[in-house]
């Protein structure tokens, strides 16, 4: 979707303001929720591409305004809302009123650095790739409603293949069913002045990975 | 015009100096937490299991080992650059937003960067949790665009002919950038290395510490 | 530029709420940005194309939180602090610190009506244009980072001229500086398809007007 | 989280229900005006006659009876798709962003509908200024990719066949969509015909009300 997370190339956002590397955290809340944030994925009512949609699905004012745990916690209470895991009333109280769908998954503390360690390749069987090394693509003009990893300032652009990934998970059918749809994953390459026209900087080149429905072969 | 939340949106996303939407958020994160926990649906000790994994046991440390390697231990390097989830995985550093990575090289004619533009994907086992301002709208958007200016903020100047390749991760392909060693660390062992090499280094947002000054 | 202004085909942004034509205005505040804003114009501190060029570059969290009227307010503020009109100190205080710069311009009321009625056309004497109504062309890759009146839903995309208005002040110049520069415009249209890609509607068109420097003859 | 101002940002746009958010926009509306006005730079006399100009004077009505003589004078009509510039000026509606007009008229075939996604460009002349939604996000954004979804919201559904024709005011051209004249209106003069024609109609988002309905 063309939401409020495709922010490449964007003018309006500002400075960048570095930061200590020893900051973790800045605030307690914060750390409860990433930590409920990863607790409930075991919870498996959702997936990352689902979740990483509800975040882009906020309204932009809200998006704009928020601290990325912000976001965070306003996707997860989405999430467990349209799961039924909780309601309004119940986030209107502070307390549950009726039990849990899957108290069965609860992580465990025994489990979770387990879990962590683990993660979740997204790697599959799948389709032989139709591209190789070295082939000139055109990224599609494909902005659908839904999800999508494709953004907006690489749509419709020459580049070239850099590597091939083997079929991957792909978001656009993921993020809206169980299916997990494998697709070829690869890494396209772009010269600025493709992506942004006349005062592109020329020393630069930027490379997205992108799945092979996005993809088009570009005439050399 | 209600200034406080928006004109400070800044400061707020740095959440240092907010202390009414502090509480507040604090709020809503415990409400949160209480009627998950009540529900069986969380347990709070996982909760902490979790936290004190990313606050304490993986951060950048971890990735500034995997460079230090890289620069003592051509093997190594070599099998980072052919497959540095498996090279990055032989240490020990695995797990979630990690499982599929690409080790990219600094040379003089090359600079790399990592970003983000759609969200906030970044390798944790090597680098732990993003810093604030990777997960911001000013870098998430500028970083594509102009590099370079991006680098003035953070201190880095760049040659003029430089090339710069900006890595945009757009799938679950993690990136990890190796900067050049630095003059005069010849003879340092991989720990002292390992000293030198700052998190916003394997970014691409700064370059590693000169021996002798503190990293 | 590529900012919070620039809303066609982007997602998230809710639904449309209609009102009353007999509603005017919402608030009493409302009337006094309109009849502030519009007063300071014969200061001739800024033009049509600056004042739009300040509305956009509000931070896009400010912007997609308020109100139109707000924008204005917003931005005439900055309009006049940059001209040296005002200053933050005059802000804080509520009250002119020092005198204004150009109440020699001040619009009177016996004035405004007049003001109001002959406008401020945009044709201009200027170059011939080198499209003609059938024409098939490209809008360009063209997103600087200063004001564009080309919208990014329509950027590189394949249309038809449908009307050429003669030449037009170019506010991509204009926006940055007193110099009318004028230009050739010219309606063109594109199918949705071409906008959007494969969900798009097929009884869609949409036309936008775009100035000659946007534009490039495109293969029939 | 504060959801004042955020989840309410809709509300917001509207501006009736927040008391305190519409305090402060008075305060610094106000503190605006009196800086100006004791700089000489405002009379506020002007703003006042500004003010009575487009709350009073300029609005919808002049457009309606443009439309209503377009369907009575087929003369009127065909000098409005030569040169509606010329032909609106001559019913004495000129001014401030009415400078380049062009008529666009509905057929059973074509609606069409007009937008500004960069701001909020609108033929004030004829219409007046502009309603809340035409200068709001949501309006701006869906209106040139689904326009059936938007009308849907105003209560329009056209025909599945019919070709949508929407004009995006990107420079100095303001479009007046002149909607067909209603069945059942045979025989009704100018004046009654015009109180047929609602503004939302000549944006391209209603339809002209039926006679013996109100508008």
């Amino acid at each position: 979707m063309n939401g409020p997370q495709d922010l490449g190339g964007r003018h309006g956002f500002g400075a960048v303001v570095p930061e200590p590397e020893t900051d973790r955290f800045h605030a307690a809340w914060e750390k409860r929720v990433l930590g409920l944030t990863l607790a409930c994925g075991p919870l498996a009512h959702w997936n990352i591409d689902s979740s990483r949609h509800a975040r882009e699905s906020l309204p932009p004012a809200i998006y704009y305004n928020a601290s990325y745990y912000e976001i965070w916690l306003r996707a997860l209470t989405n999430l467990l809302e349209r799961a039924g895991e909780i309601g309004a009333d119940e986030l209107a109280a502070g307390h549950a009123l009726r039990p849990g769908l899957r108290p069965d998954r609860c992580l465990t503390a025994a489990d979770a650095p387990g879990v962590l360690a683990r993660g979740g390749p997204a790697d599959r069987p799948g389709p032989a790739p139709a591209f190789a090394v070295g082939d000139r693509v055109r990224t599609r003009n494909h902005q659908p409603a839904g999800h999508t990893r494709l953004p907006g300032y690489a749509r419709g652009r020459v580049g070239v293949v850099t590597a091939v990934h083997g079929a991957h998970v792909f978001p656009d059918h993921h993020a809206h069913s169980p299916e997990e749809d494998p697709k070829p994953l690869y890494t396209v390459q772009f010269d600025a002045g493709e992506l942004y026209g006349a005062d592109a900087d020329p020393t630069l080149t930027v490379s997205i990975e992108a799945w092979e429905p996005y993809l088009d072969r570009s005439p050399a | 015009m209600h200034d406080h939340p928006h004109d400070h949106a800044h400061g707020h996303d740095h959440g240092h100096d907010h202390d009414n939407e502090m509480d507040e958020m604090t709020a809503r994160a415990r409400a949160l937490e209480t009627i998950l926990v009540e529900k069986g649906l969380v347990d709070p000790a996982a909760v902490d299991a979790i936290i004190e994994t990313y606050e304490h046991q993986v951060g950048p440390r971890n990735g500034a080992s995997v460079v230090a390697r890289a620069w003592t231990d051509p093997d190594f390097a070599d099998w980072l650059r052919r497959d540095a989830t498996a090279a990055i995985s032989s240490m020990g550093f695995t797990g979630r937003q990690g499982e599929h990575m690409v080790a990219v090289f600094n040379t003089p004619d090359q600079h790399n960067m990592v970003v983000c533009t759609l969200c906030s994907c970044y390798p944790w086992p090597v680098l732990g949790l993003p810093p604030t301002w990777y997960k911001a709208p000013a870098y998430r958007s500028r970083a594509v665009r102009e590099p370079r200016a991006v680098l003035a903020e953070f201190g880095v100047t760049l040659p003029e002919g430089t090339r710069i390749h900006v890595w945009d991760s757009t799938a679950e392909v993690r990136y990890l950038v190796i900067p050049e060693r630095p003059a005069g660390s010849d003879g340092m062992d991989a720990e002292a290395l390992a000293a030198l090499v700052t998190r916003d280094s394997m970014i691409g947002c700064g370059q590693p510490a000169r021996p002798g000054v503190a990293a």
